[in-house]
């Protein structure tokens, strides 16, 4: 996993690559929550668009964050079909704003 | 089509996406969607975490065992460990119940979700043993046709 | 860095395939570039191809075994078949020599050039287990480094 | 594996799609033969642009298509890094001509 961030405005834009599971899980929190203390006035968006799994280890992640945030403002983006899946079934999209990854982004990159 | 695949490897996270990978390949052996090896995967994932977490207390020393076995009718998976065991199987099997307070207790709901059986057993100081048995629906319709 | 894996599977010609998948994502774990990696592939691709071909003469209900251990040397894979096994293995091994008129008698050859270490054993009637190393460059040159 | 063909003036292009290994050389075998049984006067082009890996039971394919063809003619294209070491070791290198993957080809693939 590799992690790619961008600061715009009022939010830290953070691009994550790989798979979300228990081995990428500590080197992901680690690195978010670093950025979240350095940014203290900052909300997060993570883009997903180059994360092809999730399990609950991933989830735990993202859900840490959000309550470590509060208000700061937590969204997803680029997050594809498979990872939309996880992500409702464990009532994720109910409390986080997810937008799909867009087919285009997906040419962009390659 | 009919294929049996055992492994066996060790209680480190890297082996999670070794059994990701590998249950992708087998259950490509048969006619299971790109999707629906998507959510085999998520299934063999969280089986094998517990067996780390929870099975191993994170210890990288303890042995894992994978097995596969692919017939018409789908996929059967058998993930054990030798670990800490499962006192009370019903209330681990409970949405949201973890005894580790930094994790979602979500592993068997997704386990149940995307596979259509699950059998745990468990004997504690002795280790857990994990089934899931996923139907290929294709094979279900063909097999429907030829009674 | 550590790790073990131990894989039994049947001789189909689709478990070539899985045991190359798994082999890149053990080796995926030691520090090898990637066209070490498809390097290593082609090797267990023989190897696993051999075992069903030879060894069991394409019957599809042999056993096959992957062993693979990584440390910071790099890997070592053992596959073993316990099918006709090889009477002379000199010979086995000589390029071009295949016992199969349709065959190029490359695959000993490919193991050995792709490999660092090759050891064949074989008895017949009993099987053949073929044992390959492939050194880690980086990480041989950190430990020269550190002596 | 999969392979589509186009017929273009004396040659059949045949374009092959995954491994090339001991579960695939068969049914390679059965429709490269098929072709060449169909269009008897014609050389064949192999483009190897989508096949990603290639072992010595993939190899007995080309070279048995390349003693049937006698003088035919025939050549391999797209043939990626790791695929043109496994040739070279072979020697096919030597007696059918081989071109790379260009750059390009992949883009335009995608
Ligand atoms: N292999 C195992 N060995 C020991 N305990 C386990 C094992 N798998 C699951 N458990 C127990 O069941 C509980 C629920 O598991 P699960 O639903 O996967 O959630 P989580 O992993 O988030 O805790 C775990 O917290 C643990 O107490
Ligand atoms: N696992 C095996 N069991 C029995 N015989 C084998 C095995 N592996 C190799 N051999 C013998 O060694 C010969 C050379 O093998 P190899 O160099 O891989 O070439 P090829 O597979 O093209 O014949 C084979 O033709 C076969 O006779």
């Amino acid at each position: 996993m590799t992690i790619v961030h961008t600061v715009q405005g009022n939010r830290i834009l953070v691009a994550v690559h790989g798979d979300l599971d228990l081995q990428t899980a500590s080197p992901l929190r680690e690195a978010l929550d670093e950025l979240l203390d350095r940014y203290r006035d900052k909300g997060l968006v993570l883009d997903l668009s180059e994360v092809n799994f999730i399990d609950s280890s991933g989830l735990g992640v993202i859900l840490g964050r959000y309550k470590r945030m509060a208000g700061r403002g937590l969204s997803l983006t680029g997050v594809k079909p498979n990872v939309r899946t996880v992500l409702e079934l464990a009532g994720i999209t109910a409390i986080i704003p997810v937008s799909d990854a867009r087919p285009s982004t997906k040419d962009q990159h390659v | 089509m009919k294929n049996t695949v055992k492994m066996e490897f060790l209680s480190v996270p890297d082996n999670v996406g070794l059994a990701r990978v590998a249950i992708a390949a087998i259950a490509g052996q048969a006619p299971f969607s790109l999707s629906e090896i998507d959510e085999i995967k998520v299934a063999v994932s969280e089986a094998v975490s517990n067996a780390i977490i929870h099975g191993y207390h994170s210890r990288p020393d303890g042995w894992i065992s994978m097995t596969a076995i692919l017939d018409k009718q789908g996929l059967n998976v058998i993930i054990e460990d030798f670990g800490a065991g499962i006192a009370d199987i019903e209330q681990a099997r409970q949405p949201s119940y973890s005894s580790d307070p930094e994790r979602m207790g979500l592993g068997f709901v997704f386990m149940e979700s995307f596979m259509h059986e699950l059998h745990v057993e468990s004997t504690v100081g002795k280790g857990t043993r994990v089934e899931m048995q996923r139907f290929s629906r294709i094979q279900g319709e063909l097999s429907r046709d030829v009674q």
